[in-house]
């Protein structure tokens, strides 16, 4: 089942994790993925970071990922927290976490919904450099990278 | 009347976040609504001139140029997504 | 750097993968694994498990895989923690943290990683069913992953 | 002498963990320790019977046959790993 959130606030990875396996034991496998803010982005040093995401459809798109991904994978859960606003460096930003009964389904489906995420999902990273602030460019890896699951 | 969001530098660089306009007339898409705004000023026309990488969102859904509008619909302009 | 250990004692995997994350500014990406006993195996319920190992060449397997890790992707830290002796369905077995710059090498490196450990490290499992105990078989899946990362 | 271990399916059929023996004469190697155990009787001989699947370390890296041997090392055998 997909479970998305999208918060200011900061998570407990480790508690977030264990709520997804605890009290289970079908699950042989647990996938998952941090992000985290870089002090240093395209050659500059960063200071802060501000994401920005369309509400509303945020949730909806991260939900869509997670059901495309439970499609192609056989999967028991999905999870996705994203945080938005203001963040500095050294700080959580998403959190995706995935179980199976098998490693290679969990981590495929982890892997596919990092891609599709920083493709598909609207958030919008702001960093604060030394000669100002600038909206991150979305690089073209990212879309190679979402491209590999096209079926 | 349809809803109009533009998110992060369009968002900035139109110096506008929300408005309400009224539908192009006939059987509108997206690129009749685009093709006014874009009628506005230099801002709006080089904003949305031909070979920028913008997304649109039609109700919360990725959309094109070609996507059919009606009255009520909420309509997304942005760049390309960087979050993760 | 590779951090290994090998232990009876369960893990806390919020407390290990905030360490390893913790106070650094350059990791952008953690990618990890937990692998868990589950209660049904190859047709029969599980009741119980016991790893055995082989000390001494069990760690530097693992120190090794995590070492090629680092050859062959930009990383950060590798970190592997494999329990043995007595474990029972629902208990974690294993975890496998690796942090880069990039999610493409964590995750990559932290799936060879386990691919590797599946067919590296001396490892047996032992399964009470009911119809006794059973030494668990090595799959042929688990080669077949593992041959994927030959160059 | 050296050490032989014995682990998981192998250490219970050959009811043996560890032991030491007299090297093979000559220029050792595992395919002679091997034969050298295969000898000892049907139990052994079948353990190690050609074709089947067990795995040698020495020195706690992995082996094969071909891998010579001296005085002191350690030369494990057992089943392929079922780890993680």
């Amino acid at each position: 089942m997909p479970i998305v959130r999208v918060q200011e606030a900061d998570f407990d990875t480790g508690r977030e994790l264990d709520a997804l396996t605890g009290g289970r034991k079908d699950v042989g496998a647990l996938a998952s993925f941090t992000g985290l803010v870089r002090d240093a982005n395209d050659g500059s040093s960063v200071s802060a970071m501000t994401l920005e995401h369309y509400p509303g459809m945020t949730e909806k798109a991260l939900e869509e990922i997670c059901r495309e991904a439970h499609q192609r994978w056989r999967l028991l859960d999905t999870l996705v927290i994203h945080r938005v606003g203001a963040l500095k460096p050294g700080d959580r930003i998403v959190l995706v976490g995935v179980t199976s009964a098998h490693r290679g389904d969990a981590f495929a489906a982890c892997e596919f919904i990092m891609d599709y995420l920083k493709t598909r999902a609207p958030f919008w990273k702001k960093e604060a450099t030394p000669q100002g602030e600038r909206w991150v460019e979305a690089r073209s890896s990212d879309d190679t990278a979402a491209n590999r699951w096209r079926k | 009347m349809v809803t109009l969001l533009y998110f992060a530098s369009l968002r900035e660089s139109l110096a506008c976040s929300r408005e309400q306009v009224a539908l192009p007339s006939g059987s509108p898409t997206v690129a009749a609504l685009l093709e006014q705004l874009r009628s506005r000023d230099a801002r709006w026309s080089e904003a949305f001139a031909p070979g920028k990488n913008f997304r649109i969102a039609v109700n919360q859904q990725m959309a094109n140029a070609t996507t059919a509008l009606k009255t009520g619909d909420e309509i997304a302009f942005f760049p390309p997504v960087t979050g993760g």
